[in-house]
């Protein structure tokens, strides 16, 4: 119950605890000092990462890039700079056939770099899509509150795994924006089971938008991380097909109900409380996902 | 909160314009569009948003579908994609649903059409703004917008209610950096769009021509810096390239 | 010999249950009644008891109550230990009230100062709690209390549950004097699981329409304690509980002792503590020591109040809690200060601020609060007669005079040198001697725990040991020592800092072996508070805005 | 914000550091990072550049820095620091950390 907690940690502090000791080499570090112009024009303190530490380093002696976003910084939001370190590593990953991973941790767009972080995002989008169309494996870690949103939260639907913990959230419409759109009766944000369970990991294992479920641990994504880092998933026509399928049915299973116990019955939980309570792979051992 | 802003031009009218006669095989189901048109003599595949619309789950997978069909019995056919969508409604039910997963799922379903030899070719005709834009349109090979579009993240009135910067701080600021600003020109000017078709154009033989010359690589970077609306993004990637070479 | 004289108290009480009539059916009323009830059975001039601490209140009482007008009600000396509600502030705000004595203003700290700006707030004094029940007894014996209760029976006899708190120490000193006790209750039940309060000693019982106000006051989500606050709770393990052997005390609320209690399976068992420090306590039933308690620490917890939440886990664990035959948590609120008086080896709390001279306050001119019940325990009770071994070893340390006596109770002050938004914590004068505040507490500065009783702060930068300082000049110095880089620090003498500390006056976290770099939440032994659930085997049962599963 | 640079006279750093530069701390509310780089600077002095998003406590930055740059040899380093309202002793922690980095590396 106690040690170090993934979420807790920083960007630069999760990714020494991932690769192997000594391994991590930062590309544009801190030192090179490229810092936000925008922020810095707005009275708004710069960081020398811009909020996304990037590089390369061995996992279990592989070879990986990885990039991590600092969610306390303008909430992990992706600006002009932030996006090309992004855009670039996937880029780089292509080229060299590397594994690319990406722990998320990011509102979206920076709003305060207007639309360069959107086309950066589109651009990183089709950089992840060469990866894959390349049998390069692309991972997206999700496993901190501020989670995937926006943009962030779509570009992590395009990796070919997604994993995360129960403190992950993924989506693109906040509690927030949400509440403010459908009123606190349809969806109070302060209502935290609500939001996790409408927004969380476990649902989205539960409704297979997650491929792994783990401890809010290192060494549990650590873990994780070494079984998916030699596969990919391909896009083909069987593919897509069978994922076109698999998403109708679900709306048609689940698109009249806005109660997530319902979800989660209909995707074998039994024990409700149990399995809100459970963790990682004891919630997966309680859920039977799917059957 | 503000309703979507109600249309300019009607659905019909600017497929019509886009297609000509051909536009009246699409079919408009809840202001999302979906068919074949020809262009310059040659069949195109048309998945779209009209009216402003939201996206929700459903629409993304009609869109889905279409494409699929299109990779199925049209091969090799140029998909062109047009949109008018005020984004993702922010609902509850779809989020818990996986809104990011059906978006993502259409992406993956254009990126096969891409590698399996179909052009991708974007028309911004009506708003062109948040995730609506990012979850098809801005996938394409090359993308276009009417002049008459408002292409961008969001209006500056907006961002400053986000950001609780005083809308007279980012309008002055958006005079030097175009990524602040919104519309069809300054997005073009960040590199994000092609060009802009203008109400004189002869926008299907701009159309034709777009098909014809484009190719699937991601210029945009190059655009944006040349023209000068932003200018470290490609700079930076480069210099990610060339440290990781080392 | 029984006179007419003496029964005058007797028979007033009469004519006041005569003019309720036929408003009650025998002790019961129906909720619509109160209003009027109350105007007949309170007097001009009376002293009026309002049932409410910072954790329990008399809340629909007190609202009936705030409907009536001054023409009903005027002249009111109003006793209460906690002005906590609206409408408690809207008797005032109608010129009701003659005069009050309370403890405490916690979340209407801001009205009350309002109240004393325009004049409107004619205050006797601020006492702690068990100064203001001793006056109960005294000369502010109440003729009417209007108190709470969970639960009565059909004879009017009262079930107090978890939150016993303050009820007997209004309900004894009002019942034995003729007064009359009201009580509010959430159910009339035909059986309860245990008389608290006998029938004998409840004059009227309303079945209230909503449950009584009942705040979560003691519960800290681990997920908010910053490695800064692992840091001070590590400093104040060794330095402090693992130098003087700790066995019993208590714990004010807050992130910092929340962090001690949350280190003690893994950093205390680490330093081999277990069994040698914190057996015995006097607290309320902390959801963060429930690590602590399964991990066999804790001897026995006797409490002031319940906390919401913890009714099944107190119950499970009544091998720790004080629990009654029904098998239900027990807690009384004049006892519990009593012991924490008394019988503890150390009071550890924060403040929000700290002069030169070690007084600590939370008053202000735009908030006056109170005190509350730290100060019955952050104390030196010099009734004292019972040796124990950190009761000696800190009175040893104080270098008694001849007549003075040879223990020390220790009083610990930790706090972080500035709060949130950047407030120095360590000035130079409190806000609360401020002339205006004085003028109406008449003439007393509203100090919460005395310099002279504080043997120890402890903050991010180190502890002082204050009781160890020979001179008002060696203390201040000490104090300048650990006040970091407030406008107090900065006035610091390199030179007296490590002259003191040569002394062992002043001890950097380094001098009582702890490297600051170790100091990290992971240390904890959840860091939240599912966390606390998994601990309590799926016993703790917490309030919905911490759950976020 | 407010920026201010200082040095601050310190003894010489260790010669042999695990690494050219470290980085503690975010950039977020109430936090701060701070760049250590060392090299190529005179070896008897701590030299300080802050950048703060709150400003009016130069006073206690200085007498942090200085008492930092008293009690470890850091003299030949460069300190950045970007700061977004960071209490005092967040400033000495991250100093510390970042220091550690620098001469005993990552872990």
């Amino acid at each position: 119950m106690s040690g170090v907690l993934f979420h807790e940690q920083t960007a630069r502090q999760r990714i020494a605890a991932l690769a192997d000791a000594g391994s991590f080499v930062e590309l544009l570090a801190p030192p090179e000092r490229i810092t936000s112009p925008y922020l810095a024009q707005l009275g708004i303190p710069v960081s020398f990462d811009d909020g996304i530490v990037i590089g390369h380093a061995k996992i279990g002696g592989k070879k990986v890039y990885l990039a991590a976003q600092v969610g306390q910084f303008v909430g992990g939001a992706v600006g002009e700079i932030h996006g090309a370190k992004l855009t670039g590593l996937f880029k780089a990953a292509a080229r060299d056939r590397v594994p690319c991973i990406l722990l998320v941790e990011s509102g979206g767009v920076r709003l305060h770099e207007g639309s360069a972080g959107e086309i950066a995002i589109a651009e990183t989008m089709r950089a992840i899509f060469e990866c894959r169309a390349l049998k390069v494996p692309t991972i997206a870690v999700i496993a901190t509150d501020i989670g995937a949103y926006g943009g962030i939260g779509i570009l992590s639907t395009c990796c070919d795994h997604r994993i995360m913990t129960e403190h992950g959230r993924l989506g693109i419409s906040g509690p927030i924006v949400i509440e403010k759109w459908m009123g606190k009766k349809a969806y109070n944000s302060a209502d935290r089971a609500l939001v996790w369970k409408t927004s969380g990991g476990k649902t989205k294992y539960l409704l297979g938008d997650a491929d792994a479920l783990v401890h809010d641990a290192p060494e549990a994504v650590r873990d994780a991380l070494t079984k998916l880092i030699g596969k990919s998933k391909p896009v083909n026509l069987g593919s897509v097909k069978a994922r076109q399928k698999e998403l109708q049915n679900r709306l048609k299973r689940f698109g009249a109900t806005d109660d997530p116990n319902v979800v989660w019955k209909g995707m074998g939980v039994r024990n409700i409380e149990a399995a809100s309570l459970a963790s990682g792979p004891e919630f997966a051992a309680l859920a039977k996902r799917g059957k | 909160m503000k309703k979507p802003t109600p249309k300019k031009t009607s659905a019909r009218a600017v497929l019509a314009r886009l297609f000509g006669a051909s536009a009246k095989a699409i079919a408009i189901e809840k202001s999302v569009l979906t068919g074949y048109a020809s262009v310059g003599g040659g069949k195109v595949c048309v998945i779209g948003t009209s009216n402003g619309t939201y996206i929700d789950n459903e629409a993304a997978l009609r869109l889905a579908a279409h494409v699929i069909d299109c990779i199925e019995k049209n091969p090799k056919t140029p998909i062109v994609m047009l949109v008018d969508s005020a984004g993702q409604e922010p609902n509850r039910v779809a989020e818990m649903l996986g809104l990011a997963s059906y978006f993502g799922h259409l992406l993956s379903c254009l990126e096969l059409a891409r590698r399996k030899g179909h052009k991708l070719i974007t028309v911004a005709t009506g708003q062109a703004v948040g995730g609506a834009f990012l979850c098809y349109g801005m996938f394409a090979d090359r993308i276009y917008a009417l002049d008459s579009a408002t292409v961008g993240l969001m209006p500056i009135s907006a961002m400053s209610a986000v950001t609780k910067i005083p809308a007279a701080v980012l309008q002055k600021l958006s005079k030097t950096m175009p990524s602040l600003e919104f519309g069809a020109a300054p997005f073009a000017l960040l590199g994000g769009v092609e060009a802009v078709w203008s109400a004189k154009d002869d926008v299907q033989a701009k159309l034709e021509q777009a098909i014809a010359t484009a190719t699937s690589e991601d210029n945009r970077a190059e655009l944006g810096k040349k023209r000068g609306g932003r200018k470290l993004a490609l700079d930076i990637r480069k210099k990610v390239l060339a440290e990781s070479a080392r | 010999m029984i006179t007419a004289k003496s029964a005058t108290r007797r028979q007033n009480k009469a004519q006041r249950i005569e003019r309720v009539g036929k408003l009650a059916r025998g002790k019961f009323v129906s909720p619509d009644k109160v209003p009027e009830i109350l105007r007949r059975i309170i007097e001009p001039g009376d002293i009026l008891c309002l049932e409410g601490d910072n954790q329990k209140q008399a809340d629909f009482l007190a609202n009936q109550l705030a409907t009536l007008e001054k023409k009903d009600l005027r002249d009111i000396h109003l006793v209460m230990s906690c002005i906590t509600l609206p409408a408690h502030i809207e008797l005032f705000k109608k010129g009701m009230i003659k005069q009050v004595d309370f403890c405490y203003a916690g979340p209407q700290g801001g009205a009350v100062a309002d109240l004393v700006k325009a004049k409107k707030f004619p205050v006797g004094a601020i006492h702690t709690y068990n100064e203001l029940y001793a006056r109960y007894y005294i000369d502010l014996t109440p003729r009417v209390a209007l108190i709470a209760a969970p639960k009565a029976d059909r004879k009017g006899n009262l079930f107090l549950a978890a939150n016993t708190e303050e009820t007997p120490a209004i309900v004894e000193p009002t019942a034995f004097s003729d007064g009359i006790v009201f009580a509010q209750v959430n159910e009339i039940v035909d059986k309860l699981p245990r008389i608290d309060i006998p029938a004998d000693q409840v004059d009227l019982v309303v079945e209230a329409p909503y449950p009584m106000h009942l705040q979560a006051l003691f519960t800290r989500d681990p997920a908010a304690i910053t490695d800064v606050q692992v840091l001070m709770a590590m400093v104040a393990l060794r330095g402090i509980y693992e130098k003087y052997e700790v066995q019993s005390l208590n714990h004010g609320v807050g992130f910092n002792t929340a962090a001690i209690e949350l280190l003690l399976p893994t950093y205390g068992e680490r330093l081999g503590l277990k069994g040698k420090i914190c057996k015995y306590w006097m607290v309320n039933p902390l959801p963060t020591l429930i690590p602590a308690i399964e991990s066999g620490w804790v001897e026995s917890v006797f409490a002031v109040g319940g906390e919401v939440g913890m009714e099944r886990y107190t119950a499970a664990r009544s091998d720790v809690f004080f629990t009654g035959r029904d098998g239900s948590f027990h807690s009384n609120r004049a006892m519990g200060q009593l012991a924490g008086h008394y019988a503890i080896d150390m009071f550890i709390g924060a403040s929000l601020q700290i002069d030169i001279n070690g007084n600590s306050s939370t008053v202000s001119k735009n908030r006056i609060t109170g005190f509350g019940g730290a100060p019955n325990m952050g104390c030196q009770p010099t009734g004292r007669r019972h040796p124990t071994k950190a009761w000696l070893k800190a009175g040893a340390e104080a270098n008694p005079g001849p007549g003075s006596p040879p223990g020390r109770k220790l009083v610990v002050q930790m706090v972080e040198t500035f709060q949130a938004g950047r407030v120095p914590t360590f000035v130079e004068e409190l806000d609360a001697s401020d002339p205006s505040i004085r003028k109406a507490l008449h003439g007393v500065t509203p100090v919460m725990i005395y310099g002279d009783d504080v043997t120890h702060i402890v903050t991010e930068e180190g502890i002082a040991n204050l009781a160890a300082c020979r001179s008002v000049a060696e203390r201040q110095a000490a104090i300048r020592a650990v006040a970091g880089y407030t406008p107090v620090g900065l006035k610091r003498k390199k030179r007296e800092t490590e002259d003191l500390r040569a002394r062992g006056i002043v001890q950097l976290p380094e001098d009582v072996g702890v490297r600051p770099s170790e100091a990290s939440r992971s240390l904890l032994a959840t860091q939240d508070i599912k966390g606390l659930v998994r601990w309590s085997n799926g016993l703790y049962d917490p309030p919905s805005q911490f759950v976020d599963w | 914000m407010e920026k201010f640079t200082k040095a601050f006279p310190s003894k010489p750093l260790p010669t042999k550091t695990a690494k050219p530069w470290a980085l503690a701390g975010v950039v977020g509310s109430g936090n701060l990072e701070v760049l250590l780089e060392s090299g190529g600077r005179p070896k008897d002095a701590m030299e300080c550049h802050v950048e703060t998003s709150i400003p009016g406590y130069k006073a206690s930055w200085l007498a942090a820095l200085a008492d930092f740059a008293h009690h470890y040899p850091a003299g030949g380093t460069k300190v950045t620091i970007n700061d977004q309202g960071a209490p005092p002793v967040l400033v000495t922690l991250r100093l510390r950390q970042a220091y550690d980095h620098l001469t005993k590396g990552d872990k």
